[in-house]
Formats: C-alpha cells, structure tokens, sequence
C-alpha cells in the first residue's frame, strides 16, 4: 500500500488497535509478566484507551493531526519504555504521512530506532516492526506485513533480551515472545484490518 | 490478590491524596502527579527532581523535603512517569539555578527523561542536567543489558546531593558529587516472594516455598540465581560478597540495608547484624548505617544491600539536616 | 517458613545484635536484652521503660533515645519479657527522679512487669509507677476478657510522654499524662495475612484467599469477624467507625495509621487518605499524623488506625524534638 | 501422697515435665495457635530445659531448694503468662514443701491464682490444677490427681475463655483445650510417674 491513508482509515486503524489491546491485555501483561515487569498489557491499554478518547472527542482534521495526535497521547499517557517507542512511532509518522503508509512507518521505526537504540534480534518491538517494513518498502500487501510481524513476534521466543527489562534475564528470557513485539505484530493485524 | 487499595487502577492517585493529606509541608500536583516540597521553587538553589514508578515507596516522593528533593514524578505501578510530568516538575522548581534530573537505569526512565529535558530545552531556557543511577551489580554483562539497574545508591544520593544543593552549590558541581557517589556505590538484592502489580491482579513471577531469588531487581526482575532459601548468615554473604568484588571498599562505608517492602524490621536487623560482621571481618568499617523499608517492591519479601563508600564531605552532607516523609533528621 | 533469620531460636538475638552494630548511639544490655540509650541513666530525669515480646520492631527498641524512651525489654517474639530484665533496665535508667513502666495490657506484661515492680520495691529505693495501655476498641467486653489490649497509642504515649520526661517533670506528673493519653488513644486493626512465629514455623491462623479479618490483635490475636475482603474506602469505615463510636473525639486528633509488617507505604497512604476523608466528613480535624509501619506483627499483612485526642499541650509535645532509631525530628 | 517428697523424687519429677513438655511441644503450641499466639510450647520448653540444666549444674542441697530454684529459672527464662504463673506456682511450693506434696501443690495454686486472679471455668490452667489439688487434699493417690487434671484439661474444650490472650476470641475460644491446663495435666502426669 502506496496511497495515502485518509483520516477516517487511520482513525480506524487506531481504533481497532486499541480493540486489539484490550482484547489480548491479560496476555500481553502475561508476557511481561514472564520476562519484564508485568505491565506491558495495562500500559499499551492506558494508552490506546486515551488515544481512542482522544480523537473521538476531538477528531483531528487531517492524517497527520491523526497521527501527532494518537503519538502525543501515547507520550503523555503510558509512560515506561512503550511510551516513548510508540509515541515516537506515531509521531515520526505524522510527518512522512503524505508519502503514504509504507514510507510513514519506516520513518516511525526509524524513530523508534533512534529512541531506543536496540538492534535487530535484541528482543524487541524492533524485531516485528523492521520486518514489516521492509514487506511495505519491497511492495507487500498490508496482510503480508501484518504476517511478517506475526512472524517477527514468533521469531523472538528463542532469543535472548539485550535491550530493556527483559535483557536482565539472560539466558532465562529465551523460550517467550517478546510483549512489546506481540503489540506490534497486533498493530499491523489492525492496518491490515483497516487500511486495505 | 490481597491488598489495601479501591480500584487497582486509582491506585497511585489513591496514594498521592494520602501523601497530601499526611504531609501538609508537601504540595502535590495531582493532576500531573508530582509531589514538591511546600515551598519550591526555592530561589538560588538547584532543583532536584527525581521519579519513577509507582511501587517503590517510600522512594521517590517520601523524599521530597528540605534537603533532600524537591520534586518527584510518580509514574504508574512499576511504569516511568511520562515527559509532561518531568517537564512540570522541572519548571516548578526551576529557582534559577538549573536542575538536576537524578534517573535511575531503566530503558523507561531514561527514555521518558530524555524526551523531557528536549521539551524543556525547546521550551524554556532552564539548564537541565541529568545523572543516570546504575548500581545493581546483580547485572554482571552490562554490555548484553540496557545496563546496570538504578537501586539502593538512589536513596543515599539522594540525601547526599540534596544537602549539596542545600548548601547553594552551582549545578554542575551537584552534578560531579551525584556521579561521584554513583560512581562509589553498589547494591545487590534478592527476595524471597513475588509481588503482585495491581493491575495484573497475579504474582509476576512464582518463587516456590523453599526457594529464593538472589540478585532480583526491584520490579521482580529475575536475578542471576535460584537457590534454596538459606540462613541469614548466608543470604548476607550472598549480597556482600558480589559487591566487594565489584568494587574496591576501604574503611568508612554509608551501610544500607533496605527492606522490599514485605519484610519487617526485626528481620532486616537479623541481615543488618550479619552484613556488619562481614564487613568488620573484610575490615570495612561502617560510618553511617541506614536500615529500613526505603525502595519497596510492592509487598515483595526480601531486602538489598548497598555500600558507599564515603569522605569526610559524603558524611558531612549526609549529616546535615534533612525533613522529608521518609528521612528526617536535625530538623 | 520463608524468613531473613538464622536459627528460630536465635531472632531476638541476631536482631539485638544488628540494632547494636546499626545504632552507635545505643547500648545494647545482650545479655539482659535491654536497649538502653547511651546515656542512660539521665540524673534528675524521670526514666522511662518499656518492653514487651519481640516482633513488633521498631516498637520498642526502636523508640529508645532522646525524647522518649530510656529503656526497651525485648521478650521472646510475641512472649513478654522476663521480671530480671524490667529490673536491670529501671536500675540502668533511674536517674534519682524514679521510673515509670508503659505497660501494654497482656496478661503477661502486666504479670511479669508486676514481679518487676515488686523486686524493685524489695531490692531498692527507686520509685517505680506502671501506666497500663488499653486503646484496642476490638475488644467490646473488656468484663469479660483480660480487658483492652494496648496497641497503636502505646508509640503515640511514649514520643510524648517522652518529650514530658525531657523538660524535667516529675514522675507523678509523667504518669498522669500517660494516663490521660491512654483515655484519650483509641485503636483498632486489621489483617489480610496471617504471621509466622519463627519458633513455631507455621503461620498462627489461616486467613483464606478472599477474607480478611477486622479488630484483629497484633499477635495475630482474633478480631471482632471475618469478612470478605473488601475495598480501602470501606475498609478504613471498619476501622475508623468503632473508633468513634467509643469515644467522643473532637476536632485537632494524631492520626496514626500503622502498617503491621507485610503490608507496603503505598497501600498504608492509600487507607490514610480514606481515614482522612472519613474524618473530614466527621468534622474531626487532624493535627498531626503518622503513616508507616511503627507497631508490626511480624510479616503480618494489614494495617491499624489509631486516633489520639490532642490539644495544645499534647501537640507541643508532639513536636518536640525526638532521637529515635524509629522517630525522629528535630535531633 | 502427704509424705514430703525427697530432692532427688523432685529432681526426677520437673526433669520429666521437662520431657514431656519436649515431646509435646508442638501440640501445645498447635493448641496456643488455635486460640492464643502459638508461643506456649516453646515457652515452656525453654523454660523447662533451663530448669533441667540449672539443676543438673548445681544440684539443690533440699527439696525447698529444688522447687525454688526451679520457680525462679521458670520466672526468667519464659516470660509471657506461663512464666509468671508457673514460677509463682514453683516458688510457693518451695515454702510449703515440708509438710508434704499436697499442701505445696495447693499452696502453689494458690499462688497461682493470686497473680493471675483466674476464677474456675476461665479456661485456664487453674482448671486442671485446681481439680489436682482437691483429689489430693480429699487423700487421692497422684494417679488420681493426674486423672483429674487431664479430666480438667479436657473440660476446658467446650469453655469460652475470660482470662488471658484466648480471652480475645470470645465464643471462638470453645471447642480448643486451654494449652496452659494441656501443660499443667502434664505436669501432673510426670508427678504420678515419679513420686508415687
Ligand atoms: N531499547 C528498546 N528499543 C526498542 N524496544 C524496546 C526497548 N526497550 C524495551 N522495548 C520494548 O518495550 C517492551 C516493554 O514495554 P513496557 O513493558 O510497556 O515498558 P517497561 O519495560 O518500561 O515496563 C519490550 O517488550 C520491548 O519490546
Ligand atoms: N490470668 C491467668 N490465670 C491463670 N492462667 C492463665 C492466665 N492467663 C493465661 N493463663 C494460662 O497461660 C496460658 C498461655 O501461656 P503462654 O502461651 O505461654 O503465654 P501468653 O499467653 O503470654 O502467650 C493459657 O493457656 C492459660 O492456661
Ligand atoms: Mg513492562
Ligand atoms: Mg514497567
Ligand atoms: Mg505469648
Ligand atoms: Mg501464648
């Protein structure tokens, strides 16, 4: 997908996101349980509730606001590590978003990048994200990006952490998902739910 | 789940009404959640603001107060506060001598800091200085890791540095004997039960009856063993030892040992006993000691040890008057 | 059992032996188990000792210090101390102006502070006068048990008793105002978790995953029923309600709400700020507070309220300076 | 048993209350768990085990000696409620001793319930001790005594305590032996073992 999103198909992004977020709370918090914290699912779900609110009540006017919007919430609701990467995510997409989709969420992982200076397979949302993108730039389907999230995500079990909470595991954290990579793949499943 | 709270999601703003209630010294800002000190900002002093997540208290507001900090940041349960709380923080104690941001080493923290001084860099013209805490030496392969976490030296340079700005040192100079001190501190932990983050509603891990996990981080994570549990005697070694290795103590440590929040006084006492044997043993005499529930995990039963090595001047400042909830003294 | 301890047998031991090595300032009788402050005896001051069975740290050892108390016989855990060791501490502590004994009401305490007195009377001239603590409203029918039992007005009485003895006043006068504060002290607790005498290795009572009991004792003694587990708003009605229902308590109070061991500050602030808000309701203005764990029962997870009728003196002394490993300001 | 016991009967009756405060030692504090602070058998215990070294050290040259030196290790070793009454219970035997068990034991109990000012049917010690002394005064041979304070014992079961920490339960104290009269029935047990 190419084309620039409208506001209306973000919005709906957004909000099936946050659906998906509420939907799979316990298990992301069940994940972080196992390998953090314990607070990935309560975070990510703080954060999408507000941002769902957020533009509801005052729906911005086009995708960019959309987009600053839902990542200034995020910002300024969720706090942790999640807070940051995926506020600066949507941030960095608000201003590559009249190049399309694909190109707006390179430059959000490339800002997630920047943020929190993880490399691929150090166990993070990196290792869903990246994947996607490079389906996107290579042409790929919305749904071929959302399965190589999903296959990122899975890809993360065997790894060992090296960047956040999880990294203090070592060895132990091998043999789970990583939670931040889980929401990440959810959030693809959305685009490809919504901005088909 | 067997706690003393209304809703698990009011949780921390439940606890910041009854810090305000309890300490009417203290100004809490509710709606961005930040306790100050009654009369921030103080003219002419550096501000000190720290914060974290909630979970930890008395750390961080119980330790706002003359001569301690003058702000802190509560974040949700074991989350990092979020920039536009640092932000308010950092303008209401900005006195004109710039401020201190004290961030213990977590990707979290330092993240959220980080976008909070930009802001305040963009939008104001207050100097922000930041000190990153990483003392845990539980976290041996700090290159694998986000680093070493930011444990019990927080409570001690907190003090210490907040005598320094007390006495009207320049922010730069705050700033040094800061990294000095976590420079010259180390800590190591271990707990006995889990904790259980209200939101979740379960224990985040499962530690079972006759087991215990050495070198745990102060939100439950993992540390470097599972060993079955032991006489105090031992568990103190297990602490002391990984630290001595780690560092170079000579005579004349500030000696902490800091309970998790679900062990009591009489136990940490017991701990405290065979900690300063090992230490007179390693011939390390302790100047200053500090026992008590001061960085909880939750309900988390267990405790962790810090040594700092101190000066003349460490002492000094730790001495000098300080009158917050959680240390108070010559004032 | 998971505990930070060597031996069983040893607790009170070990723990005494940390309170010596972490508090210079004290001195430590081990073989008596009495900790003295290190100036003891103060000539011409009223000497003020207390005691009872260990587990409740930092009452009393912990309360020993300029300010209040001079002396603190430490029993077995939860087992009042022994007649020999209330004599060795009022010899330690008699500085020619007598010593009064702060009695918790226990069978044991009394009985055994009883013999105390009686060898004093025997063996010396040191005046001696026992001030018997009974602030529990748990306990209705008080014709019919060994009567109230004495909790969280006990480390209210001894700060301000305390500050009494400092400014010189004679023991008559020292125990009048003891007295007036045990009627004007009111007190009632409850838990969520059992606790674990070490000695006995399992916990005393079993307290199901959903219940929690209310007007419970702080050696996990029974309390007035068992109830589904409930939220801190109504939770602190349990507590606050009999309290005003026994006496008439009026605006300007010292409320104390007190943490039992297992439970952490973040939950203790949250129940504060529903006693507050009860009392706000009530018209009953607080003067002064405490929140933390000052009276535990062991890793006993809970909290008690305590609310003591203060006026202008009462708070005076309040404020007045106290050096205590377990209070202190203005020292 | 009117005849005035020797040292080494008394000797050998308190060093089998040691043993059988010993070997019950977690039943008595299973029964002080259930309606007091579950410290009863290791009070005892201790106390006794004091008794039993302090006598074997430095044998007392007469019976007087023995029962005083075992109410005073008894009164500094134990502590609680026990101390004080079981000591107290000691010691006045000691000034009574020369006429005879009988009138020692009954003077102890008086003792005893001039500390603790139990009344009968309070759920206390005094109900076995108490039904002891009266067999023994109505001329009963030791077994008998020993029979009565076991029936006192259990006749505590159904009792709603008014005196010491079990006090605190109200209705709930019943249905529980008191651990103090558990103790006493052994203390008499040992006696009909060793003075007879
Ligand atoms: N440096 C980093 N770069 C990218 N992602 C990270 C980094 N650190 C952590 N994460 C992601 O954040 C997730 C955890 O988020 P969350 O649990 O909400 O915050 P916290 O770790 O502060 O509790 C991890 O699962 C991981 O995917
Ligand atoms: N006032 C009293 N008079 C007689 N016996 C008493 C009295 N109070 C308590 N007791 C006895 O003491 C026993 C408890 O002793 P123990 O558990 O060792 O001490 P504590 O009650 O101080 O923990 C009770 O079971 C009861 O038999
Ligand atoms: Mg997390
Ligand atoms: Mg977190
Ligand atoms: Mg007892
Ligand atoms: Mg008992």
């Amino acid at each position: 997908m190419s084309d620039t999103p409208t506001t209306e198909q973000l919005t709906a992004w957004v909000t099936r996101f946050a659906e998906l977020v509420r939907e799979h709370r316990d298990e992301l918090t069940a994940l972080d349980s196992a390998i953090g914290d314990a607070d990935h699912g309560s975070n990510m779900d703080r954060g999408m509730t507000a941002v769902v609110a957020a533009v509801t009540e005052a729906p911005p006017a086009d995708p960019a606001a959309l987009l600053k919007k839902t990542g200034a919430t995020l910002v300024s609701k969720v706090g942790g590590a999640s807070g940051p990467l995926y506020g600066t995510l949507f941030l960095r997409m608000a201003g590559a978003v009249e190049e399309g989709f694909a190109p707006a969420l390179r430059a959000g992982f490339e800002g997630v990048l920047a943020r929190g200076k993880a490399e691929p397979g150090d166990k993070t949302m990196v290792d869903a994200l990246g994947p996607a993108c490079d389906v996107l730039d290579a042409g790929g389907s919305l749904a071929e990006a959302a399965q190589a999230a999903a296959d990122g995500r899975d890809a993360t079990v065997p790894l060992v952490a090296r960047k956040g909470r999880a990294s203090y595991l070592g060895e132990r954290s091998a043999g789970h998902a990583d939670p931040g990579a889980t929401s990440t793949a959810y959030l693809l499943q959305a685009a490809a739910e919504t901005l088909s | 789940m067997k706690k003393l709270i209304n809703d698990p999601a009011d949780v921390v703003a439940d606890a910041l009404r009854g810090m305000a209630a309890a300490h009417p010294r203290l100004r809490v800002d509710h709606e961005n959640r930040v306790v100050f000190r009654g009369d921030a900002p103080v003219q002419g002093k550096v501000g000190l603001v720290s914060g974290g997540g909630a979970g930890h208290e008395p750390m961080h507001g119980g330790f706002v107060g003359p001569g301690m900090l003058d702000a802190a940041c509560a974040g949700e349960v074991f989350t990092s506060p979020v920039p536009y709380q640092m932000v308010a923080a950092t303008q209401g104690v900005d006195g004109g001598a710039g401020v201190l941001h004290i961030v213990k080493n977590y990707t979290g923290d330092v993240m959220n800091f980080e976008m909070a001084a930009e802001l305040v860099a963009a939008e104001s013209g207050t100097e922000v200085v930041t000190v990153v805490v990483d003392d845990d030496v539980a976290v041996q392969d700090s290159l694998y890791t986000a680093g070493r976490r930011g444990v019990g030296t927080t409570v001690l340079l907190e003090k210490i540095v907040g005598a320094a700005a007390a006495e009207g040192r320049p922010l730069a100079a705050v700033a040094d004997l800061a990294r000095r001190i976590d420079d010259s501190g180390r800590s190591m932990g271990m707990a006995l039960t889990s904790c259980t983050v209200p939101a979740a509603g379960k224990p985040t891990f499962d530690l079972p009856e006759g087991e215990m996990e050495i070198g745990i981080g102060i939100h439950g994570e993992p540390g470097r063993r599972r060993v079955p549990i032991a006489p105090a005697r031992e568990v103190a070694a297990m602490l002391v030892e990984p630290i001595l290795a780690d560092h170079a103590f000579t005579d004349g440590v500030i000696c902490f040992v800091n309970g998790l929040g679900g062990t009591p006084l009489i136990e940490l006492y017991v701990v405290y006993a065979e900690v300063a044997a090992i230490l007179e043993e390693s011939g390390i005499g302790i100047a200053r000691s500090l026992v008590g529930p001061y960085m909880t995990s939750l309900e988390m039963a267990g405790c962790s040890v810090t040594l700092l090595q101190a000066d003349d001047e460490l002492l000094r400042l730790w001495d000098a008057p300080v009158d917050t909830p959680g240390l108070r003294w010559g004032a």
